[in-house]
């Protein structure tokens, strides 16, 4: 098993763990998401090229209600 | 009357804008959108709760196609931290615009005009479009529209305090100066306050806690949406001066007596 | 929404009443009035110009089977003018409906607190549904109230200034004591000070001098319409307090940092 | 000719004037108007009863544009 | 500066009036007393405790060589009451002055036009000093002048509520037309509420709850002191006109560039 | 009462500061300065008028032995520009404190938040102690308190508008959050926006056009220091709260019925 | 014994009680208090002529704090 | 005669002037004022150093009544 940190906070994955099939598995849709993959932003269209490791810092963010602050 | 408005080239049909933060259930929100039929929703950034994967998103009770998203940068403290959101943001491929927001207490809410401009310089550069959150502070608000940004948004009063438009004069100033749009934002609590934003001026409204947190939503946002339209046509209208004194509105030749 | 308010037993339709005073040419008040869609008009009553007789009068244009005719009773300094001045009206025998107004100086044009309550007594005894316009005194509506007045109509501010509500919290307590309806007349400048009156709870609006002296009549009478509409709209929906220090309209759990 | 007083201003007439009559010479509308003869209101429906004489105090009034006082 | 007010032929010499209700001591009202320096304080009339005979009264803690005592009709709700509340007021032989009050409801503690004006009427036959308590009713104020009162004493907002000068507008009309001096009254809940009423040309303030509930009555009597006095000499020194736009008080001319 | 307040060390007896400017005469500055007895009084610097060698300066006026001088950087509009005028003043040898002023725009002469916050960080490493103008904007005066300004001074409302304290609520979160002196200043146009300045707990107030464009200054700069030191024992008295209903100041146990 | 009204309460005395006598018992001032005796309104100078007798209504009121109302 | 800026505007003076002369001869009491030379500030103690040249800018500052701008 190897150690990530998903949304400041330590998880862990099997080793050599494809982006997209972490997400599947948790069943998130990834049209409705936006990730930051150690610091960097990537876009959807690129989602199918990332390869989780041990160490990676993983954002998973998505929109919900707001307003100001 | 058609009577629409241009933030950044695009023609928006309403002046009323409505956060989507607050509501007390999710159809109270869709039910309030859909009354004040407003076309511009802000939303926020928030980390995914991988713990609850099959709970919707706002996305799923939003209907894109009617509404567009004006994501914010809410809970940002830096200009670093909300050029992070904004890229991710974007990066979702919705939007290309911002509700720039650096506010670094959370006790009074209130935004930085040095971060704030900070942001703003770097965002145009980056291609965003850029709508900054601000104090009643006209002298930010020239800088803001100098360095590109697609509107200015000053606060009417501390934000969901529902006080209404506390610093009239210095909006009026803003108004004033400004070539690019105004939406008066935060603070508005009741359609009085909204009309008035839109008689001295502003270009657009933005409500959310007000609408979010009335008894009844939906009403309110129509009630809202009402205010924004009477207050633009009042100004369109050209309100009487304010005077001191009493004058007779029926005419007192040929009075009996 | 249908939100019609009970006058006397009559059922009106719009809560928005219009004067026929001030305004530049007949033409700009008939547009004011079918802008506004009203239905009820107030008018006063003048000596007829024998000099002039080919003269139209304000009946020629106003179509009184759309518009409900309100006559007042302008130019009275006391009670027994205005008790005259009623009658007179009644006797052309479009309406038994009166708008008393008992008014003994002409600089600050303040009504008579004594003179309008003897007139009411006396007009209610002759068959009249009298809707007296008061000073912000709560005490004196609710004794207009009890010798039968239809309702009280006390002033925003002096009349023709355009000051909006100034004494709010007097006008408040007057609305809730009232079993009848409160019209709030006088020295609404704006749509924003008529939703103002509606969202504390006043039944109806009356506004003269700030549709008929604005710059455009018709445009400013439908602002004011939707105004009321907008803070009657707000009343029911039930506004949000005021407070003093802000709260988020985001949420701050999940927040990047 | 008789003196009258009407809506305040001396006037005269010539005696036993009718009041339907004078309206219509004067070419006023009885529809548009009320009318107090010697201090009571005269009812619309009476006015053709009405014969004016020599020292009669008439109010001839009619609606106008009005708000507040 | 020697700036003393004449009150039904009385000079004082102090423009503030001090209530000595709601003190949570006789000793902090004792206090408060010295330090505002006043000469005229109001004292209402109660049944006598039979039960508690040896309990002091207020006449054992107040200098009635130093202050002067004005008896106040609280309490009354008819011109018939209050006329009987003065009348065994003056039979203690200490004044014959009256601030006279009529108030027949006890939420609002408003005065009644109606009969104030009565127990006016009557009391000044009967050869009282009156000094009524009054809303903010400009021909109210005038028909009380015109029977003989010697004072109005319009209220500023409710009592007890420290709201300030609500309705400053109907002040400004009260004072322009008065003849005999007018004494702003209750809801004074700072010197700056005092300062105010002053500036704008009222003769006196009066004060009670202000002073008597305030964590140090004894210092806050001197600072609404201070504040009265503060406000008369603004008044006598004339003031600077409001502008809606700055102007520099730096001369611009020599600049360095 | 000895209640005096510490700038930079410094122990001030009075909490009151006048600018020297607009006074129709000397004469009647050196009066105004002397009725109000103040410490501080603030300059300006400009070029010499060479070709009028033989006038008088202020300094021929004002008795630096009595008042101590706190020269400005009025006419500024970048914070290099700032720093200049600053270091010129400082070289006269008179003192090293500045006010400090950038403002870019001549016609609302308003506060440039990000070059007076250049300015100040300079102005405090290079040793002056620096008073710095603002706009109400509670995150900047953290800033500038947080880079070593002595106070921070946010306007009450535009200069020489004499509109008072316009914007109330955002001053009072400077005042909350400030550990550094808070000095109201610009706009206060009577003494009871100096004492209401002073209740919500600013620690001084600055005035210029109020006193120096008043029909008689002298007498106005006496009644701004009563109203400060009004406001000032306020302050520490602890007022009442604003309540928003009416309680009686007079018991009503024991009340003759 | 005697029934009186004093200050709106039932109270009995002795007969033929005398004012000036019932406010010593009471330990009261008479300089600091006012009486109503029977609707009517006693100067002070008269309090020694009052005799109390069954049935009189007796006010005897005194200054409180007050401001308004 | 030599060419300088003074306050701004241009002005003759006599080669190789002194600046504490040039003072005198103005009537301008050097305690009152302040000076920049050549765009840096002059101490008091120092204005007898200075020695006007061809070109050289000069800015002669004082103080007037002000308050905010």
């Amino acid at each position: 098993m190897m150690q990530l940190t998903i949304n400041g906070k330590p998880r862990e994955l099997a080793p050599e763990c494809c982006l997209l099939d972490f997400l599947e598995k948790q069943q998130v849709n990834p049209q409705l998401i936006a990730i930051e993959y150690n610091g960097d932003i990537v876009k959807r269209e690129h989602f199918g090229e990332i390869v989780l490791h041990e160490g990676d810092r993983l954002e998973i963010v998505h929109m919900v209600g707001g307003g100001t602050q | 009357m058609d009577d629409s408005v241009v933030v950044a080239g695009e023609t928006l049909r309403s002046r009323l804008i409505l956060g989507t933060g607050k509501y007390r259930t999710m159809e109270e929100m869709v039910a309030a959108l859909d009354a004040a039929d407003v076309e511009l929703v802000t939303v926020a950034l928030r980390r995914l709760d991988l713990d609850d994967p099959s709970k919707k998103t706002i996305l799923d009770y939003i209907d894109t196609s009617r509404f567009r998203l004006l994501p914010n940068t809410a809970g940002c403290q830096t200009a670093e931290e909300a050029l992070r959101v904004a890229r991710l943001a974007r990066s979702m491929g919705l939007s290309n615009w911002v509700k720039l927001e650096v506010i670094p207490d959370s006790k009074y809410l209130l935004p930085d005009p040095i971060g704030t401009l900070d942001a703003a310089r770097d965002m145009v550069a980056d291609g965003f479009v850029v709508l900054p959150y601000i104090n009643d502070d006209p002298v930010l608000a020239k800088k803001l529209e100098d360095v590109g940004c697609a509107t200015v948004m000053p606060l009417a009063s501390p934000i969901g305090s529902g006080q209404g438009l506390v610093n009239f004069e210095q909006i009026k100033i803003i108004i004033e100066q400004a070539r690019i749009p105004v939406v008066v934002d935060a603070g508005l609590g009741a359609p009085s306050d909204a009309s008035l934003a839109m008689e001295i001026g502003a270009d657009m409204c933005l409500v959310n806690t007000g609408v979010a947190q009335a008894t009844n939503p939906a009403l309110m946002g129509a009630a809202f949406a009402e205010g924004v339209r009477a207050g633009r046509k009042a100004f369109l209208a050209g309100r009487i001066p304010k005077r001191e004194y009493a004058t007779a509105s029926s005419p007192m030749e040929g009075a009996l007596r």
